[in-house]
Order: structure tokens, then sequence, then C-alpha cells
């Protein structure tokens, strides 16, 4: 399996990308960590004129805080963000989703925002900013737009990402105290795509729950939230009750895409199992509180 | 040959690794230093730096690359092949039909005369106006680079029109089934009923009767190196030389000049590193034709090396069984009878040479192997489908009957309320019942069922295990506990092909030769795979002829410098090839004392041979180096008496006549956590103890039978070749077919009882494929046992956890 | 693989017809179509460039109305070739009833992909042909009522979405494979193409 | 089936330094990593299992971390660092896990090995403390048919094991 005939250019500066990217428009695919792309390249399933490699761009690189407010830059392999000390402390979910993705070889390579910009509803990184509430940083010739995790992901695949835009960064709201974080994700072997995943997060006042945030993996087109089970625990307490009532509600709510080996029915079930495994790791620790 | 009866003990019992005890060998090697050591094989420092030569590692002069337009669909009538535009792309050196190869290469048809009334239609190098599957060569694009022909390759044109397929083997005989061959009549290629008697009377008279019905999904051997060769055909010298990833050599290089015309004497089959094979790369593959024809026809050499995604349509599949199982018994646990009705799914064709009826005649002959019932019936039927060919892969039908067999088993121990374990220790053949015949007529040479589940027992300390389980499900634990006793068919005789017609070789030989420098080098007709068959031989020459395994070479895989043989299948190569290497050792030996004698001017028989040196056969005293007896042979024949010639290379052969098969046994173990909510399975542990008669190589042995262990928990959990309605395959990538990876996988204790074979004077078994015939029953049987308590049971394979929540009612 | 979904149409049957039958129309609202060229009042060849994440596959065919009954409904066979990509067949039945002022178009649609990316990615058939159905058919809704933004297209590929039940049941329910080759030509296409990218994305990331 | 729409060239010359060496090599766009190694460098040590990044039978060193050689291409290399199993064969920063291998039979055909070696020499380097559990999930990436993992798992856990005692006794 060889790859079709293209050119490849190695631009330094981000202005000279977006250039690229506005003249060669469809015939040109940016080259992020590439671990999709070049497979896609290898199986011969798209033949584009040029890539734009975007490795040698030092605005897409590096982990930062500006306030309260956690950057990832889109060249920012997994590998960085698995060992960073930075996210443990202020998005420890994204910390404890990152083991998770592939393999060690793949993720020193794969990139936050190559994952972001493909959307793929199995995959761990989108579904972690629309728990995290993330914010999505384009830049293209016309200027620059920030999208909300929760608009960016729009159908299978696709996105709100315009063909001359490109992902720069993503921000998050750093972790407050009283903030919970859960992230779960069952799969045949580990490190393949998940059957189903959760990534949730809630605040926490006293014993009640508020901005509850659950977003899905292998569940939608799209990674994807479910508003009536967030609903069903927002201003609740958390305890035996409300969990049954929120898995309850969440399992009449989706309606999974069933994948090769299990059914919309077994990742109804499994979602629902998830959602109360989550909320009841986060029990313990507020008695505990 | 038979040894005589003193050379053994029976039942000596191993202990822990890494000396099991077993029958001392006979003089001259009661004292063997080499044979029954765990010692780390002499040649895989190469491996280990990455500096091995596989086929892909290999270039020649002019070679051009070659890749297929394969049939997109599962049955189609080609209509038109557009060639023009791919043979005008850079590079291309030329672009076949099917017709163009017919001309220089014959059909074949895979049938075996004991097979009886077996049927398959003639098939070609590639599709001629008819693809059977999806994955059917129909085109070749040959060029000079790997990239320039899959360039051109998307430049050929192919029309079809689809015809209808027969894809689902429970409705392939149904008169609204399209036949896939019209000129053999229906869609039936093989099938066989088994009847001792007396099996209406046993259900009749039986206290508990059981039934299931057991599914196993379409397997595929995944090796990580694909199938590869470079065929190189001079048309000065009419040699074809093929560079082949293959286990048996002689059998290509027989069906290459046959298929041909060529003279056995001008064929070639050269096999360097082989990437893993397990059956895989045992068999004929249209492709493999192809090839050689486009080198012959372009006098050139060709190199075709799969890739993966073709791979998965073109490699052999095998295991697509379904079959309703009954078993009868006492309410003192008498196992009474066991009755099958299989149906199989195969290919279009029937695969060349070795066919697709074995695997389900295997499982008419193994099932309800271990135990001592006399009624068994069984019924078979092997019906072609559209979808890619199936053969022989390693298990060879051992997984699906054991898993059959012991899952009915536990369904009797769980309707009795037995303890499963002690439900087996009763019905299994005694071990002094030996030589013996199972139900099925198999012929039993020795077995040691009553000693391996004695030593399982304590092995896996069954006692404590329970009670950890009881313990665990009061707090809503669910764990299980699952055993596999298994017999595994090994060293088979001319029975299995040769009296069948298939020219496989049943015999192995082997050639040793004393160097100059007094280093023994040893070429041998069983190839190296990775199981270590190398290693083994080193340290049976070393033993045999007295050598330290530093100066033994071993050299197999070229049919133009080894002697012939049949290769690597049916766990052959240590009981058939070790034992062909020990006689020529021996023999190598004596002819060395011979030589010694007349140097030294000695009796021979005072003499005796150590460390490469021929020492006192009393006092030990070093007398002369085999350096020095090499010296003096090859190049100082002069000083040697007239009439007297130094005969320092011997050719040794063997081939086991006394059995169709020696049989090993064995018991597995599997210990698993089943989580109720959700239904995946975590394995926690697994056991295995294992009878494959003398361990040349523990540490090799007990490799074998893990990575064998691993295989078979893919089949049981992972591992499925998924259709769609339409007969194209829907997870044919890496990713999509779970093979199993290092996270999921429990640890496994092995432990050995050691049975020699008198069949042979090593006595040795075959250890290459009981894991995998053991483990999905094991597996499966814990599973169930887990699932018990909540009235739950599953015997598909693979079992998802999308089956065990339907089982467990949380789905519907 | 096997579809059906309903969407309700602002227009009336007579111009719902129409547009069905208006290759410029087909054009707009088939995501990706590059070219619709009528052969004859039944018969148009298509060419439709399919893009999802990082894969592209052109696939060109043809497009025969079967069955036709004028104001309720036809059925759509299609064949196209995706070169190495794969080939989609397929057919679709579509079928008009009105309602009040608006028009209730009901299909369903039966798919098979061959070659690399049904080999790749059976996994995602369902889901993107479904949208593209969704796609195509929010498209036409757009179209005919006089608005037509990306918003609403997608927005009407969530209202289908609970459908994804009766795919899983439509597979298991298959038993005769000549029945099932077939699909609308343009689902086949997306499917074709979004396997690949799932199989892409999926285990790289 | 496409005719590229720019006129920008499809080969260029990468330098880059493998295993060592500095390297100067005209490259077409599209090769991958091992592709080039393979031909243009002939080194065969690193394999080819499934080209689209499952196996892990084509893992090399890229500046020093592990990569899938088959999802980078070899123009992405340009100015970098790339190191084989022959390199690291060579320089003998392998030699006790492949020591390690060969005593517990690691290998059985060899063709995962030297992905197997470098995934593992990258564990040992980044996790000197990672338990059984740890090394099973670190190695889950890379496909071995023969084995089943276990000696494998061994050979690393010996390794991390020696290596914990030289450091102690170093410390000591």
């Amino acid at each position: 399996m060889k790859a079709p005939a293209f050119s490849y250019l190695r631009p330094r500066q981000l202005h000279e990308v977006l250039k690229l990217l506005a003249e060669h428009g469809d015939e040109a695919r940016l080259l992020a960590g590439g671990q999709t792309l070049l497979a896609t390249l290898n199986m011969r399933l798209s033949e584009p004129a040029l890539l734009i490699d975007m490795q040698a761009v030092s605005e897409l690189k590096g982990l930062s805080i500006a306030g309260q407010t956690l950057r990832i830059g889109a060249m920012v392999t997994h590998t960085e963000i698995e060992t960073s000390d930075l996210v443990a402390q202020h998005a420890p979910l994204l910390t404890a989703a990152a083991s998770h993705i592939a393999h060690r070889a793949i993720r020193n390579m794969g990139t936050f925002g190559g994952s972001i910009a493909y959307g793929d509803p199995a995959a761990e990184w989108p579904a972690c900013l629309l728990a995290l509430s993330g914010v999505i940083v384009v830049r293209s010739l016309r200027g620059e737009r920030r999208i909300a995790a929760d608009d960016f992901f729009t159908g299978l695949y696709t996105t709100d990402l315009a063909p001359d835009e490109v992902i720069v960064a993503c921000e998050i709201p750093v972790a407050q105290a009283n903030q919970k974080m859960s992230f779960t994700e069952l799969a045949r072997r580990h490190g393949d795509y998940a059957v189903v995943g959760l990534a949730a997060t809630a605040t926490m006042l006293g014993n009640k729950m508020s901005n509850v945030r659950l977003a899905w993996i292998g569940v939608g087109s799209t990674p994807m939230r479910s508003p009536q089970a967030e609903q069903a625990l927002n201003d609740q307490p958390l305890n035996a009750q409300s969990v049954a009532q929120a898995v309850e509600v969440l399992r009449s709510e989706i309606a999974p895409l069933p994948d090769l080996t299990h059914s919309e029915a077994a990742k109804r079930q499994l979602a629902g199992v998830l959602l109360k495994r989550a909320l009841t790791s986060w029990m313990s620790t507020v008695e505990n509180a | 040959m038979n040894a005589p009866e003193s050379y053994f003990l029976r039942h000596v019992e191993a202990e822990a690794r890494p000396t099991p005890v077993a029958a001392p060998l006979a003089a001259p090697l009661q004292d063997a230093s080499h044979i029954g050591q765990a010692i780390p094989r002499p040649n895989i420092e190469r491996l280990a730096q990455g500096r091995g030569q596989y086929v892909d590692d290999l270039e020649l002069p002019r070679m051009a690359h070659v890749v297929f337009w394969r049939s997109p669909v599962a049955h189609c009538h080609i209509t038109s092949i557009e060639r023009d535009f791919a043979r005008m792309m850079p590079g291309v050196l030329a672009v076949y039909d099917g017709k163009d190869l017919a001309t220089i290469c014959k059909p074949w048809v895979a049938t075996l005369s004991h097979l009886a009334g077996i049927k398959s239609a003639p098939q070609y190098p590639m599709a001629l106006d008819r693809a059977c599957w999806q994955g059917e060569p129909v085109v070749a694009v040959v060029a000079k680079t790997r990239a320039e022909a899959e360039d051109a390759l998307q430049y050929v044109q192919v029309t079809w029109e689809d015809l209808p397929s027969a894809v689902d083997m429970k409705t392939a005989l149904h008169p609204d089934t399209p036949v896939i061959h019209p000129e053999l009549g229906d869609n039936l290629c093989f099938s066989r009923t088994l009847d001792t008697g007396g099996v209406d009377e046993a259900f009749a008279r039986a206290d508990v009767v059981v039934e299931a019905t057991f599914d196993f999904g379409r397997h595929t051997g995944v090796t990580l190196e694909t199938r590869c060769q470079i065929a190189d055909y001079s048309p000065a010298s009419g040699q074809l030389t093929v560079y082949h990833s293959q286990q048996a050599p002689h059998m290509m290089q027989d069906l290459y000049a046959r298929q041909f015309d060529l003279p056995e004497s001008s064929v070639r089959v050269i096999c360097k590193d082989v990437g893993g094979s397990f059956g895989i790369k045992v068999h004929a593959y249209p492709d493999d034709f192809a090839t050689v024809a486009i080198s012959i026809l372009l006098k050139r050499p060709v190199k075709f090396v799969a890739d993966r995604l073709e791979s998965f349509t073109s490699d052999i599949h095998a295991r697509e069984h379904h079959i309703k199982g009954r078993i009868a018994a006492t309410s003192a646990g008498e196992i009474l009878a066991f009755e099958i009705d299989d149906t199989t799914g195969i290919g279009p064709y029937s695969m060349f040479p070795r066919t697709s009826g074995i695997e389900g005649n295997q499982v008419v002959n193994l099932t309800g192997g271990p135990y001592k019932h006399k009624a068994y019936r069984a019924k078979l039927n092997v019906v072609f489908l559209n979808k890619t060919p199936t053969c022989q892969y390693r298990g060879v039908g051992h997984p699906v009957a054991c898993a059959v067999t012991e899952g009915l088993v536990d369904l009797v121990a769980a309707k009795l309320g037995m303890d499963p374990l002690e439900l087996r220790k009763r019905n299994v053949m005694p071990d002094d019942s030996y030589p013996a015949t199972g139900a099925s007529g198999i012929k039993l040479e020795v077995l040691s069922h009553e000693a391996c589940l004695r030593k399982m027992e304590t092995l896996m300390d069954y006692p404590a295990l329970l009670a950890e389980q009881a313990a665990l499900r009061a707090q809503g634990i669910y764990r299980g506990i699952g055993f596999a006793t298994l017999i595994e068919l090994t060293n088979p005789g001319a029975a299995f092909y040769g009296v069948g017609g298939a020219r496989i070789s049943a015999q192995d030989g082997a050639t040793a030769r004393l160097e100059p420098s007094g280093a023994v080098t040893v070429m041998v007709s069983v190839g190296e795979q990775g199981q270590g068959t190398e290693a083994i031989f080193s340290q049976i020459t070393a033993d045999a002829v007295g050598v330290a395994m530093s100066q033994v070479r071993i050299v197999t895989g070229d049919t133009q410098a080894t002697p012939y043989g049949g290769g690597t299948w049916a766990s052959r190569g240590a009981g058939i090839g070790g034992e062909a290497v020990l006689q020529a050792g021996l023999a190598l030996r004596t002819n060395i004392l011979k030589v010694a004698g007349v140097i030294l001017k000695r009796d021979a028989s005072t003499l005796s041979l150590k460390q490469g040196a021929v020492v006192d056969a009393d006092s030990g005293e070093a007398l002369l180096p085999f350096a020095e007896l090499g010296r003096v042979a090859y190049f100082r024949p002069d000083t040697l008496p007239a009439g007297f010639t130094p005969e320092l290379m011997v050719t040794r052969h063997y081939a086991q006549r006394d059995y169709p098969f020696i049989f090993t046994n064995g018991v597995q173990a599997s210990y698993v956590e089943v989580d109720s909510e959700t239904g995946f399975v975590k394995l926690l542990k697994h056991w295995a103890v294992e009878d494959c008669g003398r361990v040349i190589n523990p540490m090799l042995v007990d490799e074998q039978i893990r990575g064998a262990i691993v295989q078979g928990i893919g089949g049981a959990l992972f591992e499925e070749c998924l259709y769609d309605a339409a007969g194209l395959l829907i997870n044919g990538s890496m990713a999509d077919y779970l093979v199993p990876m290092a996270g999921e996988m429990p640890d496994i204790t092995i432990a050995h009882i050691e049975t020699p074979t008198r069949s042979s004077m090593l006595g040795a078994k075959g250890a290459g494929e009981a894991g995998t015939a053991g483990a999905p029953g094991a597996v499966v049987n814990a599973i169930n046992d887990a699932l018990r308590p909540l009235k739950a049971a599953v015997w598909s394979q693979p079992v998802t956890p999308e089956k065990i929540l339907k089982a467990l009612g949380h789905i519907p | 693989m096997e579809l059906q979904g309903r969407v309700t149409i602002p227009a009336s049957a007579e111009q719902v017809w129409q547009a069905l039958n208006d290759p410029e129309i087909l054009r707009r609202c088939i995501p990706g179509c590059e070219e619709v060229q009528q052969i004859s009042p039944a018969e148009m060849h298509a060419r439709v460039l399919l893009r999802m994440g990082p894969v592209r596959a052109r696939f060109a065919g043809k497009v025969k109305m079967t069955d036709i009954r004028p104001l309720q409904g036809y059925t759509l066979n299609f064949e196209g070739s995706g070169g190495s990509a794969g080939f989609a067949r397929g057919s679709s039945v579509i079928t008009l009833t009105t309602v009040g002022n608006d028009t209730q178009l009901d299909y369903t649609a039966q798919a098979t992909v061959a070659g690399k990316l049904g080999q790749i990615g059976g996994r995602l058939i369902d889901a993107s042909s479904k949208q593209l159905a969704d796609k195509f058919f929010a498209g036409l809704k757009a179209t005919l009522a006089g608005t037509g933004s990306q918003a609403e297209v997608e927005q009407s590929s969530w209202v289908v979405s609970p459908l994804a039940s009766s795919h899983s049941i439509a597979i298991q329910g298959h038993s005769n494979g000549g029945e099932f080759t077939r699909l609308v030509w343009f689902f086949a296409g997306v499917a074709a193409t979004s396997i690949g990218v799932w199989m892409g994305a999926h285990w790289l990331r | 089936m496409h005719e590229p729409m720019t006129d920008l060239p499809q080969t260029q010359t990468i330098r880059f330094t493998l295993n060592g060496q500095s390297i100067e090599r005209e490259v077409q766009a599209r090769t991958h990593l091992v592709d080039f190694l393979r031909d243009g460098a002939e080194l065969k040590g690193s394999h080819l299992g499934c080209e689209h990044g499952v196996c892990g039978a084509c893992t090399v060193q890229l500046d020093g971390q592990i990569v899938r050689g088959c999802l980078v291409l070899a123009v992405q290399a340009d100015g970098r660092s790339v190191n084989t199993v022959e390199g690291l064969s060579d320089s003998g920063a392998l030699a006790q896990l492949q020591a390690a291998f060969i005593r517990r039979n690691a290998l059985q055909c060899g063709f995962c090995t030297s992905g197997m070696l470098l995934a593992a020499h990258e564990l040992i380097e980044q996790r000197p403390n990672a338990t059984r559990e740890e090394v099973r999930e670190w190695i889950s990436g890379n496909y071995c048919r023969c084995t089943g993992y276990q000696a494998i798992v061994d050979a690393i856990c010996d390794v991390l094991a020696e290596r914990k005692t030289a450091a102690q006794g170093a410390k000591a």
C-alpha cells in the first residue's frame, strides 16, 4: 500500500500556511501529526496534490496558562499532554484520557489540533473538549474566530471549520477546586477506539451538582452531549436516587449508532453503566469532603 | 521404526520446569546434556538485531513487482478488462489477465481420494471470466517498483456483472440458493457420517441428556509477515528459483514443476526467515502460481508481497462451523454417548493441495476424543460459499471439536451438580488402557489424561480457587473456572495426505557432515518458522554426535541443499524431523568412531565421543579432537589403510509408520471475571498441563504452548471475519479484525507430563497446536461458569460483550 | 445496509416531484455533486466528490429511475465507481404524500459498498449513508422552502437520527445477498468515503 | 486517478541524521519513512506488517521518540534524527533488552522484534518503575502472533529489575 504521488511543503510561519491553503484549496491537505492522514494516503483513499506540513510552525506549539485559561497549541502531541504537569494540575480530565489514545508511538506523533479537526466521534479529545467547555481558536487570511466546542462538531467528520481555516489552539477553563471530573471508556482492547466512552464534569455546591456536562464517545455521529441526562442531574444532590434517575433519562435520551459488534441496545446499556460508575466514583469523594 | 521397550518408562510425571523427568534415552544418549534442557535458541541474535532475511528483504537484479486487481465482490462475471491506460503508466512492464497465465499454468482441482466423494472445480492462477470471492485475483500489473505498479493498478478498468452468490452456510444447500459451480450439481464439497451404533440406545437409557448449539466464527491467521515470494525464472538454464515464505518447500517444488510442466530438478524453492506461518503458508495460492507464471513470461525475477488489506481476503480462512451437539450420561456421571451435526462453510473452491475437507473431517474424528464412551454419531456437511477459501490453520478442527466436547461435558456436570474436574476424571480414558481406539475409530498409542488432570488440580490449587470464587460471588463479583481436556494429532504418517494422492512427503530426512574443522553441519528437510526447530535440531545433534552445540550448524529451507521432506505442519517438526536428525547424528557418531579406531589403531568399541573429541570409553581420557580426525580424514587419507574410506557425511530418514497419527494430550484451565453489567470479560489466569512426549527444550515448548493458547483465546473472545449479506468482508483491516494484544492476555502457567512415543527413539510428539486446541474450550467454559448463577450461557464464539449482554437479558 | 427516513417539505407534491426530476436541483442538493447530466428522461449521469475528513473519492456513475409514479414517487437505481476506493450500488424508493399544504417524503434505501472501502470500514456505512441522506433531503427541503442555511441542513440530520435503530435491525434481517447489493448512489458514495476516514481516524487519532 | 493541480515538485532532497550518521538523499514526497529506510538506506530491520499504523512492526525512533514508521513521511524527517534497530544494536543501546529477549525466548519468527525492542526501550527509559500491567499496556500497540506476549513481558520486567538494582548499587 503506497501513497499516490503528491508535493510537500513545510512553511515556518502560520500566515504561509494560510496562504498556501487559500491558494490550493481542497487540493492541499494540512499535515499535523499525520496519524490519520497518512494511513488514508497509504490506502489511496485520498489523492491530494499538496501536503502542507505544520511541524515547523512555532505559533502552533506549546502549552500555557493565561489567567484562568489553559491554552493547548494545535500541534501539541498527545504525549506532551499525557506527561504535562501543567495539564495534570489544570485539566486532569485530559491527563486521565490521554493514556486511552491509541498507543505510545502514535501519541508521540498525533496532535491535539489534528484530533479536534477530524472530530472523530470515537476519539477522546473532542469529547473532553466538550466536557470542559473548551473553545477552538481558528485562523484564516480572513482573521481569527473563536468557536465553542458545543458549536464546533456539526456532523460525521464535519466541523464548523471553513475550508480556508486552520485550528491554531484550544482553550480550556482551568479546573476549579469544587469541580468533579471523570473519564471512563470501554474498549475491547487497550488503545482501541472506544465502544462507548464518557467524559463528565460537574461543579459541586455542597452535595448539589450544577453545570453537569456529559460528553459521549462512540454514541452519536459526532462527539455529543446528553442534555436531558445533564438536566436530570443539575441542582440535584449526588445520591443513589439521582444517579438512577439520570441513568434512566440517559437511556431513553440517546440512540447510539451500532458498530461492527455492538448494537444500539448494547451501547445504550453500556452508556448507562458508564454514567452510573462515573457519578458513583464522585459520591465517595463528596461524602468524604 | 519401533524402538525396543527397554528405552522407555511410562508416565513419569514432570516436576516444575526447567527439566521435566522423562524416560531416559538409550546409550549412547543416556547422559544427554542438551536434550531436555531449556537452552536459548543459538540462531536468533540476528533476528534480535533486525538482521534476519525475510523475503521482502531480498532484492535481485532486474526484479519487478506485481500487484493484483482483485474482485471487489463475492461473485461476478468479468465482462471486460481495459489494460491500455495501465500499460502506458511509468515503470509498467506488463499487465496480464487470467487467460494470459492459463496458457502456461495448468488448472488444479483440490480433492483427496481418502475423503470419499469430495469435489471441487478447476481453479486457475487468476479468474478467467468469473470471480468467485471478494479478493480473487483477476488482473496482474507488473512494474519496476511497487509504487509504480499501484499507480498503474488504478488505471486498470474492469467491468463486471454481479452474479447471485451463496454466502450463508446454513442455506448453502437450499434449492433456492445459487449453485456456485453448476457442473458440480450442488454446493456440497464433502460430507461424512459416522455411527458406532448403540447411540440411540445410549440416549434412551441415559439419566441426563443435554443439547446445545455451538457457533464458531471465521478466523484467519494474520501472520505478521504477509504472504510473499520472489519467483526467478532463468530462460537460459530453464531453472526456476522461488524465494518463498513457506512451510513446505518440497511440496511447492513439486506443484510448480507439475503445474508448469517443468522438470522437478529445474525447480528450487528457498525458504529463508519466515515471519510467522501457523498454517497460512502451507498452501498453494492462486497468486503464488500467478507470480511464477509472470516471472516465466517476463523472463525476470518478480516479487509479490501481499499488502495487509489483500491478506484479509486472500489468505486462507478457517473454523466457520455451526454444530448441534448432544451428550448422554448416567446420574453417576458416566458419559454414554456424544452426537454432533456439523455444518462448515468453506470458499468457492477446495484449497490446493490439502483440500478444505480436512478440518471438518478432523472435527468428526476428534469430538469426544479424550473420553471412554463407546457410542458416537456424527454428521458433517462441508459447503461451498462465495467467501475466501478456507483450509488448514493452526489447530485444524481441534479447537472446534474440543470446545464442543468440553462444553457438553460442562453442561452435564452442571445438570448433575457434579464438579466438572471430577466428571472428567471419571470419564477420561485410563492411563493404563493404551494402546486404545477412540469411539470415532482413532488409534491412540499412549496418553496420560489422568496424570494431567491430577497435575492440573495441584498446579492451579483448585480448592483454593473454588473458595475464592464462592467468596467473590457473595459480593456480586462473577468469576468462572473452565477446563478443557484435549487430544492433539501430531507426527502424521502417510495417512494424512499421501494415501489420498497428495504429493506431500510423510518422511523427512537429515544429512549430517563432520567438517574438517571438527564442526558438524546438519541439513534437514524440516524448516524454521520461529518455533525453534533449528535450536532443537542442534541440541539433538550435539547429544547424538557428542559435540558442543556451538560446533553444530543447521541448514534448512532449500530444496536443493536438504534431503526431501514434508516440512513444518501438523506439529511434526520435532517428532519426525527430530528423529531423522537423531538417527543421522548417531550414524555419524558410528562413522566417526570407525575413523577414530583406524587412526588410533584401537577397537572402536573402546572409544566414545564427547565434547568434540574422541575419548577412551572407560577413563574418558581425551584421545583425538574432531579437528585432528577431520584433518587426517580429508587431507591425509594417504595415511589411512588401503581400502578404508572415511564416511563422514551420512543421511537418515524417518517416517512414522506405526500409527496414522501419534496423539498428544493435555488439559487447560482458564480463570475469568465477567462484568455482569457490561458483558466485558477479563482473563485472570490460564494454566496448561501438556504431554507432548519427550520435551527436547522445555523453554521452547512452553513458548509454543503460550503462543498457541493466545491464538486460541483470540478465537474465543476477539477474532472473526465478519461478512455482510452480500458476501463482502466488513472488518478486513488490522484495526477491525481484533487479534489478541498484550494488554488483555493473562499470564499462562505450564507444566508437563512426559510420555514418550514408542514409535521413535527420540520419543517426541508435537507441541505446536495443543495450546490453540484447548484454549477456546477452557475460556468459554470459564465464562459460562461465571454466568451460571445468573442463569445465562453463551456458546457462540467469539464471545463478545454484545452476546453476553443478550444472554444476561440486559438487551433484547 | 438499509435506511429509511421521512422529511416533511413545505411545498406541494407538484413542486417536490419537479425538483426530484430536475438535474440542477439534484446537483445542488446532493452533497459534493459536481455534475448531473440528463441522458434520457429516466436516466442521468452524475459525478460526485465525496469529502470526509482526509478522504476524497470521486464517484462517477449512472442513476436510473424506474417504477415512476408521477407525483407519487419512483425508484432510483444507481451504480457508481470510486476507482481504487471502491464501488457502490443501490436503490432507493421515494414516496410522496400530500399532508395539508406540505408534502411528506418517505424514503427507504438499500446499499452495498464493494472493494477496499467496504472492507476497511463496514462500521460506519449506516451512519454516513444516513447523514448523507439527511443532508440531501434537508437540502431539498431548504431549496423548496427557499431557505438553505447549513445550520438547518445539519439540524434536520439530527431530527432523523433516532432511525439508527432501524438500520441495525435491517442489517441483521439480511438473508439473501442479491437483494442487498443496492443503494441509492450518493448514500453509497459517502458511506464509502466516510468509512475511510472512520477507519483512519478511529484507531490512529 | 488524478493529475496534480500544482506544479510543485513531487520529489525533494532531504538531509537527516540516520543512526548517528548524516545522510542526504533525493526522495519522493510520498515515500514513507520505512520504505525509505528499507529501499533508500538499505536498512531492512524495520518491517512492514500492515502499513496502516496498527501492527507496530515498523516502529523507529524520530528525534529519540518511537513513531510508526509507516505513518511518517521520509520528508518529515528532514533535519531531524532517526534511529533504527540496526543503529541501536550497534550502539549497544538495546543490548540489555536483546540479551533478555534471547534468554527468555521472547521472539519466535522475529518479525515484530525490531518494533517491540524499540517500544520496550522507550518504556525502560521513560517508566523505570513500570509494573507488569503497565508493561503489558505499553507494548499493547505492538502485535506479536507467535509468543503470546508473556515472554516479552518477562524479558522487559527483567531489564527493569536489573536497572533498578544497578541504580541502587550506584547510590550505595
